[in-house]
């Protein structure tokens, strides 16, 4: 992985040691059991909020450690590698829009919120089941929002709203004209449509007219970061699995035709993590976001599509089962391969960057 | 290729076919119509109308769910174009065959081959009358595609057994009466200390577990057998002949999970056709996504081709008088391609096409999902991808160990 | 294979030995040697004639066997199995056009000449580097034809030109008016780009607005049956390799992965196999031909690609050099992938005949 | 992380920097501006220019060729930074380096860590000069992937060694002066009966044949020895060293093939770019051929991903000071994706894109068929792509036979 500076090593030992020992996928398995809408465990969220992790991309004067989308992503990565459930993903994604958008009071106002979790927020933007920013309908008039937007991640904790309008990105709280209708996905995580209608909305008037595509390149790199985590988690499950599992009186892991299947995925995930990685730190440099986001967010739907099939394949019938843990990831896999741009979405964008 | 006789054999099968039309007037209520059969699938319970239970009765007292089984054990003892001709108006009718089941599927035929006058005496028929469901006790968790390692015991105690030991991927373990096993009677040959045979499954000691899939059913059990009494004329064959037998029983598993069947019913629609319904068309009714358009197409290119290859694995059969070298690779396409078809279905619909329940999810979507899921076990069972590689290597193209 | 007839068995047979031991691929070495623009041998085109192979789809009537495209089909494969270079596949497809649209008179002229050998014929429809019936700019007028036909296979030989143009097809003598440009490639067979300037020209009034499309459909399940031959070829000769190559003290073929890679080909050949003959008999049997043929071609673009490439990395080094066969069939291979239809232009087709 | 020795540093730098300016409007030609190294290919001898003769020369006196290596063999004995500089005004006036081959790439380095004083005194100082052309000696037919099986055998005879056998693959066999080759010394010990020597071409009993590729080129030999006599002083390292030193160069040799140097310059071009020349664009420059456009940039996406593999395989061992574990996977990626970019550069030119000769065809085109065919290689030689995955799933992922 990327050469990390010492604060970065230290957030990812503390990432991986919670969510190791805090938040193992039973934690999930938890919080699917208690069926709430919401998804995930107001006190888990707490304790990383707690732990600055809300806060990782918010600037310090608002509450933040300022620590940037790379040591983010570190974070998320580890979360992903136990299909933690929270909201982290979706308030970074819109404290991200705020940090861009923001006036001083917008920010002044939110971001300490979010960064010590208080507030739950999340990104609105598609319409239908298809992530196409450029097919917005919602539009605001005398300060009221109204629109539909399908497949809200993380809706149900929400408290505030990042919602694209036809003119630009506002901040919608939960409230009066804002109706959620859950859509449980195959992931059971929090998803919901929602109806805004007549919402009291507050512009986020900086951030230029590329505000939208600045902040769904943060949305992609940081789903990625996610997705990469889930990657890892699989291959390292299925490596583990085929070195213990015995057929024939071999070790699977001796036979020739699974290890290079594994040399494959051992090639993709290197590629994805590079990927993913440069996509996180070209968020940090300013450089080549767009296209970068475009890479990592392509590879990851690439890579792990390939893995959470593979790692089913590879378990063989236990995999199949809802007590293992490896079909929790492909079901959680497609949907993150779904959001922010499929596959095909992505390439007709690179293509478009890169002139043809 | 005409003969003097057609004219009679033709008279003599306008007369069943008529008779045929007389038994669904008289027995099929309108009310099923267009239904599957309940019994069918692995994956529920059954809870029969009264309507229902007519029905399987009405078409379990002919024999003609299982047509072409002997009438002696209950079967329709009907000619292989007499059986076509049930098929034929049953389909016409919109009638369903009640009788099913892994009994009908796979035990059935396997007992009528192996199994003594008494055996089929007593199991036959209620197979034919839809009255008692079966299920395989086989894979167990140390003995999934290296079967042979199985490791549960029957001990024998001169007039039975007694068996002990774990069975998994007992599918329908929870509904079913009886079991059809295979299992260790001598530890000292992995192949020929393997013996077949049939447990009930209220006998004492024996104890269910319905496992959850990911995609959210329960169709398999774990089955535990804790000192089992189980009789001696349940032994299917001789002692050490279960192997064989299995094997043999085996092939009618393989063959209906590849053999389209099941599989041509699964792509029914074609998925330019569902495309169209969530994506937008152009003024010549194509699909504007031209990628996803080119994606489908190149899908259902080999979809026919193995469509194409299924049948050419038939005819070289016959032609041959044996297995023809191909079929070795029916079951490895075919369920291959039904996953990719699974995954582009999804995609098709994005978000959409990802729903676990609630009313905002069309049925159809709702199915697809737990297909999608629940497929991802076609490569796996019944002779994974890779055992059937390993067996088209070394079988078919003579890439063996030691040459 | 498909389930033959007597009469296909002994036309199979005898092409099969007839290629084997007259026509290896060391006379094509000879014929590539030679170096002459036709590139191939003139008494071996004879010789084939003389058996009957250049009129398999002739009516009996017009001195032909009229045994069917299945029958020619395995005469072409087996000829494609040793890459034997000759104008038979070019011919028979001219020839379909002239059964399909000819009057009773141009049948009666030159339907005997082809299936005696006596003429040469091929089809000229592109106009440019790739498959494009719908793009043809070559016009008749006054009985005198004019355009510009691009990358006409066996073109060198032939003495008869069918070619499309905008109102139809029209046959065309060599002679005035009619100008070459050799086109040299990788394949080293007969290929040129020619230049129609006012040259004789006479339709084939038969056949109706289809018979362009039935002609293609024709060029592309035969030239599918050469792929096939091709494709068997390279299986067959890398299994009998792996089978005798010996690494690290044990013979190739016991490598798993390579026994599991070689399971994928088989399939794939089997896939390609069931194609090509079904699209042949689809000619044969008149019942859904566009479809058939473009599965037919599409399954032998896919499959013989991937072969004609792993036949390459499984020979190793010696699959690289010019004195292993290998390699022809992969320069040949690329050729027909590009003719009548490259796989993009294909899947285009099969939407288009799905209604989607 | 400024340093208070920064602006000396820099002083220094910027000195040398204008004596290469300098250096360069002496010595290179306007004639050779924007052409390449005709020594540094391995498909074709040498016939220089005279304009090309001087300017190696003059290159070769500073050793700035070969810039880091020892100024006491005739390297430029340059820092790091410098030989940066030198590369850096080079590229800015459009001169190619004039020293190259496989003695600058694999054998120096590996002779200057292994070979004695007197070697490296007599064999380092030509090739920093471009006078001498090495071409290696490894493959035999018999040993490709399983090199350490070579049977080409170097007989003791006191002074000197008789050697006979057979290599294959050598690389520009037919225009090199010596070869530096891996021979058998020991027939009782597969590994450490290898020793690693130094023969003369032109030595009797040596003899050439080129081997011609599909791609028309002859840039291998098969090379046979009969007889050949090579003096003692000629032996790199001890008697039986030889697999370790041999295996050293292939390091060099690996870097080399996957190493972004060369496959970057084959990627110059956008594929993108090239599809617009040969397809039709719409009013937005965008292709309209959209599946075509979709696979270029499938295919971008994943090379980006490959450079920055490439990239972080560096940071991460310059990090660890050791190799990063996913260099490993950079020969195997970076050699199956410049195959794919081949096959699609063909496919956007359609049949114009099959050219084996004639004017018809523009330069690029043929190159790029020739460049199709022998890329085809890259995944064979250097260790295939089959050795990098056992080697992956063994060494790296610890699928060992035994465990």
């Amino acid at each position: 992985m990327a050469v990390l500076n010492e604060e970065q090593e230290m957030l990812r030992d503390m990432a991986r040691e919670w969510a190791t020992n805090e938040s193992p996928v039973t934690e999930f398995r938890k919080v699917r059991g208690a069926g709430e809408p919401r998804a995930y465990s107001a006190d888990a969220y707490a304790t990383m909020a707690q732990m600055g992790w809300a806060g990782i991309i918010v600037p310090e004067a608002h509450g933040g450690s300022d620590f940037g989308f790379m040591s983010a992503g570190l974070v998320v990565e580890e979360l992903g590698k136990t299909l933690t459930a929270s909201p982290l993903v979706a308030t970074t994604i819109a404290a991200s829009a705020i940090v861009l958008g923001g006036s001083e009071e917008q920010k002044a106002k939110w971001l300490p919120r979010l960064a010590s979790g208080e507030t739950v927020a999340t990104l609105a933007v598609d319409e239908g089941a298809q992530h196409d920013p450029s097919a917005i309908e919602t539009s605001v008039s005398g300060g009221k929002l109204t629109g539909k937007k399908a497949f809200v991640h993380e809706a149900h904790g929400a408290d505030l709203f990042v919602v694209a309008a036809k003119d630009g990105l506002y901040l919608v709280e939960k409230g009066d004209g804002v109706a959620l209708t859950t859509r449980k996905l195959t992931d059971q995580r929090s998803h919901a449509d929602i109806a805004f209608d007549g919402a009291a909305a507050d512009r986020l008037a900086n951030g230029g007219d590329s505000l939208l595509d600045d902040v769904l390149a943060r949305a992609q790199v940081v789903t990625a970061a996610e997705m990469l985590g889930m990657a890892q988690a699989v291959f390292d499950t299925t490596l583990d699995y085929l070195k213990q599992r015995v057929q024939f009186n071999q070790v699977l892991a001796t036979f020739q035709a699974l290890q290079h299947r594994m040399a494959d995925l051992f090639a993709d995930l290197a590629q994805m993590r590079s990927a993913v990685e440069a996509g996180l730190q070209a968020v940090d440099s300013g450089f080549g976001v767009g296209r970068a986001a475009i890479i990592a967010k392509a590879e990851a739907n690439r890579v792990l599509h390939v893995i959470s099939n593979q790692g089913i394949q590879l378990h063989g019938g236990i995999g199949m089962t809802d007590e293992y843990d490896v079909g929790f990831y492909l079901k959680r896999a497609r949907v993150l391969e779904a959001s922010w741009g499929s596959s095909s979405y992505l390439k007709d964008r690179f293509a478009k960057l890169s002139g043809y | 290729m005409a003969t003097q006789l057609e004219p009679d054999v033709h008279a003599d099968e306008e007369a069943f076919r008529t008779e045929v039309q007389q038994f669904l007037a008289n027995h099929f209520p309108d009310e099923l119509k267009g239904k599957a059969n309940a019994l069918a699938g692995v994956d529920g319970p059954t809870d029969e109308t009264p309507a229902q239970t007519k029905w399987r009765e009405a078409v379990g007292e002919r024999g003609w769910g299982t047509p072409t089984w002997p009438k002696q054990y209950g079967g329709g003892g009907l000619t292989k174009s007499e059986a076509k001709i049930v098929e034929q108006e049953f389909a016409k009718a919109g009638a369903y065959n009640p009788i099913g089941g892994m009994g009908v599927m796979m035990f059935g035929p396997t007992l009528l081959e192996y199994g003594s006058e008494a055996q089929k005496s007593e199991h036959i028929p209620p197979i034919c009358r839809g009255e008692i469901r079966w299920c395989q006790g086989y894979s167990e968790p140390n003995a999934g595609s290296d079967l042979a390692n199985l490791q549960t015991f029957a001990e024998d105690k001169g007039d039975h057994y007694v068996v002990n030991g774990q069975k998994t991927w007992t599918s329908g373990g929870q509904w079913a009466d009886k079991c059809f096993a295979i299992v260790r009677t001598d530890k000292s040959d992995k192949h020929r200390g393997i013996s077949f045979m049939l447990i009930d499954m209220d006998a004492p000691g024996v104890e269910v577990r319905p496992i959850t899939m990911i995609s959210g059913t329960s169709p398999f059990c774990e089955t535990f057998f804790t000192d089992v009494k189980v009789p001696k004329a349940n032994l299917v064959g001789e002692e050490g002949q279960g192997w064989t037998i299995g094997k043999r029983l085996l092939q009618h598993e393989r063959t209906n999970i590849s053999g389209g069947g099941s599989l041509a019913r699964l792509m029914g629609q074609s998925l330019g056709e569902i495309a169209k319904k969530y994506g937008e068309t152009d003024a010549d009714g194509e699909l504007t996504d031209r990628v996803l358009r080119d994606r489908i197409a190149d899908f259902e290119i080999r979809w026919n081709s193995f469509l194409l290859t299924a049948r050419r694995a038939v005819e070289e059969s016959k032609a041959q008088g044996g297995v023809s070298e191909i079929s070795s690779v029916l079951k490895k396409v075919g369920t291959k391609l039904s996953q990719e078809r699974s995954e582009l279905l999804i995609e098709i619909r994005g978000l959409q096409g990802l729903g676990w329940e609630g009313e905002e999810f069309t049925d159809g979507e709702l199915e697809a999902v737990r297909g999608w899921l629940f497929g991802k076990a076609t490569t796996i069972y019944g002779g994974s991808t890779e055992i059937q590689n390993n067996i088209i290597a070394k079988r078919v193209l003579g890439m063996l160990d030691h040459q």
